[in-house]
């Protein structure tokens, strides 16, 4: 598999560029300082987004399933926050215990119906489990239907302080470290190799004797649970869940974030978060800058922007650089 | 400094422009100033996603370190954003959205709304039902939070006749033959909906073409409006709609609005212009009054709360909960002077009417 | 032990008979070839065995254990190996790493997430030996896609191998080999021959007729003979229907 | 007779890596050449060279008195480069006739049609109404022969088209790409059957590591038995 | 329930179908055919919309909107196949689906610099802005356009997939792009065809639902979903397929959103029925794509009976 070096080259493009990216996160709360409480939240925005693609990836990139229903997770995630504090439970392992306990039973249940198809059909058939979710959330009318839940506070980490910025931010950057430690091990170990293959060619591994349904169902729930993470944090970055964090447009949003960091590379994911809410970011200051009236049009950059990046890269951004050894 | 957070983009983008439009209009006319104050608004799109509003309020109020936001265009939006700025202590001033937890048990002395509480312009539907005698009516909406408090409101002030059926379409639903059969079949005194935006703007087409404009009443909230009418025309002549403000005003604040606003943008403005004129015209009285001293929290508070301007809609005042008490109006649809579609007023159904969540609303002193 | 037995195997696509009554075993330690022509449903036949095609009616057993409604999985797992005749392959591996996945199969599961595969070097070792058997060693970390169509053929053969077999069902190992690859594959079947169970297809009856211990005809969907090479070389109805005039050469 | 395919000092290859070196090769009208090689010496690459689908980064080929060295995949065959490909790639979700059908040309003058075709292979007009992904592997093959014959081609290019055919249809394969011969018909053949080849072809080209190892006719190819026997393994 | 609502209930089935049909073929023809995955469809609906908005709000004549909408978005995706798309036809699906989305990007707001945020009107042409008596209950003629002009397509495109020499080449070309190539063929131009086509069969249903739907930035993507369902449901790359499936969603949505209520109030009391049932409803389409696909996950009419080996 070329596009994953099976050691490490300190020298290549893609090592330096993913020092240079996680030093920067490591180091932002220091070099912002206390004025730039804003750029911190914004990169815990980018973080949480990162490690939900990071969870996507693992199938997307690593297991060939296009899911375009995992913004789900994140709302799962979210709710299993805010519903919880909604009754006075605001422990944060709780949260996450009850988040991760969920998705568990969902995604299994879920994922064993949707594994059943393959290619497009399984993209619209995760589509159709959100959707249902979706909706299932914006008739909860006890929970604010679509006009969402508040949190009064952030959950409680007993170790971790999360009620500052900063302590969520490193707690968000931790969650990413491990998620991309986590996939890193899992893509090089057989089960990874496993999965790749079932990919590359399913009836080949189905003849050489391995459960592929059972690999990639594991691989899909591993996944799940990683946005499941995602939507607590963001729940708690935005004291806030409503539907609309599951809708299919966020879905669509992770796929892309997955392919414009460069499709089956573990650090991708990173990358394209972070190319991907930027520019977000600074687009519109950017069109401001130069063309006033036209501030508002700025999505048609953005529009282009990606899809020449498709056009031009085949790999995505990080996936372009070259990697270590083969 | 003052933020203004709205939907800019996308298809629902026309209300957040309206707002956007009428806060600058005032803004030219006193050259630039509110209360005698230079002012610089900093616009910002929420997308209709409450995870960018979240980060578009948070640049306000920790980059640009605004002290007062208007505009907010959907509830979802105010409900993610409502807190984190009202606990800021920075003055948020709702220009559409109107949710109920915000009237109610979640209010906030730094919250006041210029334009209404969702159940307001229902109720005065609902009233008007009840004043014409309606017997056998049918109400519809959209299947989400905001399409059953505007039923629940309707039915909350219609008295005398009933309800024979609520219909509520997925919210993604684009087309609405399978009801509008359903509804024909049935043949209503009158039928109540609310559509927002280009739900609405479907829903009218389709009840044209199905010739349903001559053989049934509509009385419509959020439906057909000053940003609906002008994709409408002539499809919507007819039509009733609830709110609490129209172009044909003949107060002189409104006569001097409304021309402006024709004048500058060409179009005629909409009830999100007018609420947020109004809110701009609040803050204008305000900062006038502590002379600037916006810092000063608890005397701009008072000089919001007094709400000592001539709104466009005439009556105004705040009731406990910092929404407006106002009186509520009935229109239809019909060519104005100048052979344009617009609204035209044709009954008052509710006179300085109060939203029914004041009472949950304990106001903690400043 | 008879390692594989098939009984009245029946397959139907629409209006195609491709598997009509099909009983056959394989010993242990023998060789069996099927030949017949093209369609005549050899490889539909071993798509059954192998558990990919699911048989209208009909038993298949492996090693003494009825397999009939067992996955193609569970059944490689129960040391069943194959080769297809359209090379399957993960495209965008290695060599090696496609060789790495089948030994990887040696355990029934690996839900392992930890260890890099590669730092197995029991199983790269087993892996990089089933590469040297095919001749494929100097090929070990040239992906799929870069193998000329002979060295994917040889790479299909290296995988059935290092899944440890009990029972080897190849369709077609010598089709787009050259000369020189047919005779090191045919010497690398014949040290195989004996050791495991083999149902071998193949359209090159030089092989079929060196290697087999014995061979089946298959038309359409029916065995119209069995017997040692020597029989069926001298079938007047195989002939006829199949061998044409290269039995005499 | 005139050279109907020229390839002049050919190289080629995939990416970084080089494949053909130095390739000379000529074909004239009613010519059959041949092949020959191990696995991946480089046969197919210059297969592909010629169709277009792998450039050349340097030389040049010439076919039907145009130079074609660089030119699409679509123009080629219009000019009468029949292609049986490695593989086969019929078409899955076509029917046989389908399959016989899309691509069938007469712009040569020539007349090879369904009839034609089925006489050769008579288990294709058995089948003609089944998908064409559903053939056995041999019906594949017959019908990839069938569907370059349909394009009524000038020169056939043969890739290894007689794997995994049972005896008795290869024996028809190369009595018909006999009679193909007397008909004129320029042939191109990569194939492991030597006994098959030498009576077919008029001259033999050998690669070895993507370079020209031998060349010669059928008679003095069967004379330099040890070196053939080197280069190809027999 | 009266038989003429149950009947004029199935028109409106019809009427969705039929229109679900006309994007579903372009997407599917792409899609299915020359496995090029096009988000960017729905844009070329939203593009045949407005083109016919504007056409018909200029000129009055319902005609030339419609060749207006039809013509225009199919040189759009002429252009963009020419210029832009050729280069990902040979890449993985989910460049192509990147590439795509930005190009949903970019066309909303091209189309909100140009025709501004809001809505845009569109009248229902004079001649069919009448309604229909039939069996007793009226219908409106515009709808019943709709069906003909569907009906009329579906059957012109079945002809032209399944008997014609282009036909063939376009679903050869869909797996070895290369080999019909070598055969002679200009796959090229080919594709670029199917795709002008596809195109401009989502302009024509853009512009046929324009005097019925809103005409507004974005309109596209709740219909692209609704049209990837159709041919997922139909099987991938078979008109037939397509065909189908897009008239049995748009009956199963149309008669489950106008019986399901009713259905539901007879089972539970009102106020759940009136919490499940809206909700249902909503769902009952993907419940449906979920039921079809967990059963047959190759969709209901798949193109190939497609064994490889
Ligand atoms: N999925 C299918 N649908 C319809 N017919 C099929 C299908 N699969 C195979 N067939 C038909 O069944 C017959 C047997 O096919 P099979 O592949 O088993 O032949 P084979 O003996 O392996 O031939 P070959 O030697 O050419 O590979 C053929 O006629 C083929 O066309
Ligand atoms: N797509 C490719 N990318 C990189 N290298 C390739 C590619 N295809 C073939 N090769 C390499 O080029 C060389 C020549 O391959 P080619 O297919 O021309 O061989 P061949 O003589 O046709 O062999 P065979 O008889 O096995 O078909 C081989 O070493 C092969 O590994
Ligand atoms: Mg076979
Ligand atoms: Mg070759």
């Amino acid at each position: 598999m070329k596009l994953l070096p099976t050691a490490i080259d300190w020298r290549a493009p893609r090592t330096i560029v993913a020092i240079v990216v996680i030093a920067t996160f490591a180091l932002l709360p220091v070099l912002v300082g206390d004025e730039g409480g804003f750029y911190v939240k914004f990169a815990t925005r980018v973080l949480i987004y990162a490690l939900a693609a990071i969870g996507l990836n693992f199938i997307l990139g690593f297991g060939g399933m296009v899911s375009f229903g995992h913004a789900m997770y994140v709302m799962l995630g979210a709710y299993c926050v805010a519903i919880p504090a909604q009754h006075e439970i605001t422990s944060g392992w709780a949260h996450i215990a009850i988040a991760l306990a969920m998705t568990t039973v969902i995604a299994a249940g879920a994922g064993a119906v949707a594994l059943r198809t393959t290619g497009i059909a399984f993209i619209m058939i995760t589509l159709a489990f959100a959707q249902m979710l979706f909706f299932g959330a914006v008739s909860l009318k006890e929970y604010g239907g679509d006009d969402g839940l508040t949190l009064a506070t952030r959950s409680n980490f007993a170790l971790f302080d999360i009620s500052s910025n900063a302590g969520l931010y490193y707690f968000a950057f931790v969650c990413v470290l491990v998620a991309l430690y986590l996939s890193w091990r899992a893509v090089l170990s057989p089960f990874g190799l496993i999965l790749r293959g079932s990919k590359a060619n399913t009836r080949r591994a189905l003849a050489l004797g391995h459960p592929v349904f059972r690999y990639q169902l594991v691989a899909y729930v591993l996944s799940a649970l990683a946005c499941a993470v995602a939507g607590v944090l963001l729940a708690n970055l935005t004291q806030f869940a409503s539907p609309a964090y599951g809708a299919w447009t966020l879905s669509g949003e992770l796929i892309v974030i997955v392919i414009l960091g460069g499709l089956g590379t573990v650090f991708g994911p990173l990358v394209g978060a972070v190319l991907l809410l930027a520019l977000e970011e600074v687009l519109p200051t950017l069109v401001e800058a130069t063309l006033p009236d036209y501030k508002s049009n700025w999505m048609l950059l953005l529009g282009l922007f990606i899809f020449f990046i498709a056009l031009a890269l085949k790999r995505g951004v990080f996936g372009s650089l070259r990697g270590g050894k083969q | 400094k003052i933020g203004f957070v709205a939907e800019l983009s996308g298809p629902q983008a026309p209300l957040g422009q309206d707002q956007y439009d009428a806060l600058m209009l005032l803004i030219e006319q006193n050259g630039g100033k509110l209360g005698g104050v230079a002012v610089q608004v900093i616009k910002e799109d929420s997308q209709l996603k409450p995870d960018v509003a979240n980060q578009v309020v948070d640049k306000l109020l920790e980059k640009d370190k605004v002290q007062i936001i208007t505009g907010v265009t959907f509830s979802n939006i105010m409900m993610a954003v409502h807190k984190k700025i009202t606990d800021k202590g920075v003055f948020l001033i709702g220009s559409n959205a109107g949710p109920s937890p915000i009237a109610g048990a979640q209010c906030s002395p730094y919250f006041f709304s210029t334009s209404w509480q969702n159940d307001m312009q229902a109720e005065s539907v609902g009233k008007f039902a009840s004043d014409k005698g309606y017997k056998n009516v049918i109400a519809m909406a959209p299947n989400y939070q905001a399409g059953k408090d505007f039923i629940a409101g309707f039915k909350r002030t219609f008295k005398g006749g009933s309800v024979i059926d609520e219909i509520y379409t997925p919210l993604n639903q684009q087309d609405f033959s399978a009801e509008l059969a359903q509804v024909a079949s049935k043949k209503p005194d009158a039928l109540y909906v609310f559509y927002p935006g280009g739900l609405g703007v479907n829903f009218v087409k389709q009840f044209q073409q199905a010739g349903l404009n001559k053989s049934i009443t509509v009385m419509s909230a959020s439906t057909v409006d000053g940003t609906t009418l002008p994709a409408l025309r002539e499809a919507a002549l007819g039509w009733m709609s609830g709110t609490f403000w129209g172009p044909d005003f003949p107060n002189e604040a409104n006569q001097k609005f409304v021309a402006a606003f024709e004048k500058k943008y060409n179009r005629i403005p909409s009830q999100y212009a007018a609420q947020s004129y109004d809110a701009a015209q609040l803050l204008d009285s305000a900062i006038r009054k502590v002379s600037g001293k916006v810092d000063n929290k608890k005397a701009f508070h008072a000089a919001l709360k007094a709400a000592d301007f001539k709104s466009v809609r005439g009556n105004f005042k705040f009731n406990t909960n910092q929404f407006p008490v106002q009186d509520m109006f009935m229109f239809d649809v019909a060519k104005d002077a100048k052979g344009r579609v617009s609204l035209r007023t044709v009954a008052k159904p509710l006179v300085n009417h109060t939203d029914s969540y004041a009472a949950q609303c304990q106001m903690k002193a400043l | 032990m008879t390692a594989l037995v098939t009984e009245n195997l029946v397959k139907r696509f629409g209006g195609v008979q491709a598997t009509d009554n099909v009983s056959l075993t394989v010993e242990d330690g023998q060789l069996h070839a099927i030949i017949g022509p093209n369609g005549a449903g050899k490889s539909t036949l071993i798509g059954q065995i192998a558990g990919e095609i699911a048989p209208d009616s009909g038993h298949v057993a492996l090693l003494g254990k009825d397999v009939t409604t067992l996955s193609v999985f569970a059944r490689a797992n129960l040391g069943l190996a194959r080769t297809y005749q359209i090379t399957q392959l993960a495209k965008e591996f290695t060599a090696l790493d496609n060789v790495l996945m089948a030994t990887n199969a040696r355990a029934s599961h690996n839900f392992s997430f930890w260890k890099n595969a590669h730092d197995d070097s029991d199983a790269v070792s087993h892996s990089l030996a089933a590469l040297a058997k095919v001749g494929l060693l100097d090929a070990k970390n040239r992906t799929v896609a870069e193998l000329a169509h002979g060295e994917q053929r040889q790479l299909e053969i290296a995988m059935a191998l290092a899944t440890g077999p009990k029972v080897l069902l190849l369709d077609e190992p010598l089709a787009g080999m050259s000369q020189g690859e047919s005779a090191a594959m045919i010497a690398l079947l014949k040290s195989l021959k004996g050791r495991y169970p083999i149902l071998l297809v193949e359209h090159d009856m030089d092989a079929v007729f060196s290697l087999a211990d014995r061979i089946s005809v298959l038309v359409y969907g029916r065995i119209i003979a069995s017997g040692t090479p020597e029989e069926i070389r001298n079938n007047v109805e195989v002939r006829a229907a199949y061998l044409g005039e290269e039995a005499t050469a | 007779m005139s050279e109907l395919l020229q390839v002049k000092n050919l190289n080629a290859g995939y990416g970084a890596s080089s494949v053909l070196f130095d390739v000379n090769l000529s074909i004239r009208e009613g010519e059959v050449a041949t092949l020959l090689g191990r696995n991946g010496m480089g046969k197919s690459t210059l297969v592909k060279c010629l169709t277009g689908w792998v450039k050349p980064t340097s030389g040049s080929i010439s076919f039907a008195g145009e130079d074609v060295t660089n030119a699409p995949s679509h123009k080629i065959g219009k000019l009468g480069l029949g292609l049986v490909p490695e593989g086969r790639q019929i078409f899955p979700t076509l029917t046989v006739r389908e399959n016989l059908l899309a691509t069938a040309s007469n712009a040569n003058g020539k007349s090879w049609n369904i009839e034609r075709v089925v006489a050769l292979f008579p288990r294709l007009g058995e089948r003609i109404n089944q998908m064409g992904g559903t053939l056995s592997g041999g019906e594949q093959q017959m019908l990839a022969i069938g569907r370059a014959l349909m394009t009524n081609p000038r020169l056939l290019v043969l890739d290894e088209a007689t794997e995994g055919l049972a005896p008795l249809i290869r024996a028809d394969i190369w009595r018909a790409l006999g009679e193909l011969k007397k008909e004129k018909l320029a042939m191109l053949v990569i194939d492991k059957d030597l006994k098959a080849l030498l009576p077919l072809a008029d001259h033999h080209t050998g690669l070895e590591k993507g370079r020209i190892a031998i060349t010669g006719t059928s008679k003095e190819l069967e004379a330099q038995h040890e070196r053939l026997h080197a280069l190809i393994g027999v | 329930m009266t038989a003429q609502l149950a009947l004029s209930q199935l028109l409106n089935g019809l009427q969705l179908g039929v229109l679900l049909f006309l994007l579903a073929a372009g997407l599917t023809l792409v899609f299915g055919i020359m496995s090029f995955v096009n988000l960017a469809h729905g844009s070329l609906y939203m593009l045949g919309a407005y083109f016919g908005a504007a056409t018909f709000a200029k000129t009055d004549s319902f005609t030339l909107a419609i060749l207006a909408a039809t013509v225009g978005a199919g040189l759009v995706g002429l252009l963009l196949d020419r210029f832009a798309l050729t280069k990902l036809y040979t890449r993985d699906h989910l460049d192509q689906v990147l590439a795509t989305f930005g190009l949903i990007l970019f066309f909303n707001e091209l189309i909100r610099m140009i025709w501004g945020p809001g809505s845009i009107f569109m009248q229902v042409p004079d001649a069919l802005s009448q309604t229909v008596d039939i069996f007793g209950f009226t219908y409106p003629s515009y709808r019943f356009a709709i069906i003909g002009a569907g009906l009329a397509v579906a059957l012109g495109l079945y002809l032209l997939i399944q008997k014609t020499r282009v036909g063939m080449l376009i679903r050869a070309g869909a797996t070895h792009p290369h080999m019909v190539a070598s055969l002679g063929v200009n796959i090229k131009w080919l594709n670029t065809l199917v795709f002008a086509l596809g195109a401009a069969l989502a302009g024509l249903a853009g512009v046929m639902s324009g005097p019925i739907m809103s005409v507004q930035p974005g309109m596209g993507e709740p219909v692209l979903i609704l049209t990837l369902v159709v041919i997922i449901i139909g099987g991938l790359g078979s008109i037939r397929g397509a065909f189908y499936a897009a008239l049995i969603v748009g009956v199963v949505d149309t008669l489950g959103r106008a019986f399901m209520p009713t259905i539901m109030r007879g089972i539970f009391e009102r106020n759940t029925a009136d919490a499940a049932g809206p909700a249902l409803a909503s769902m009952l389409i993907y419940l449906f794509m979920a039921l079809v696909l967990a059963l047959k996950p190759q969709g209901l009419f798949p193109a190939t009976a497609g064994a490889t080996r």
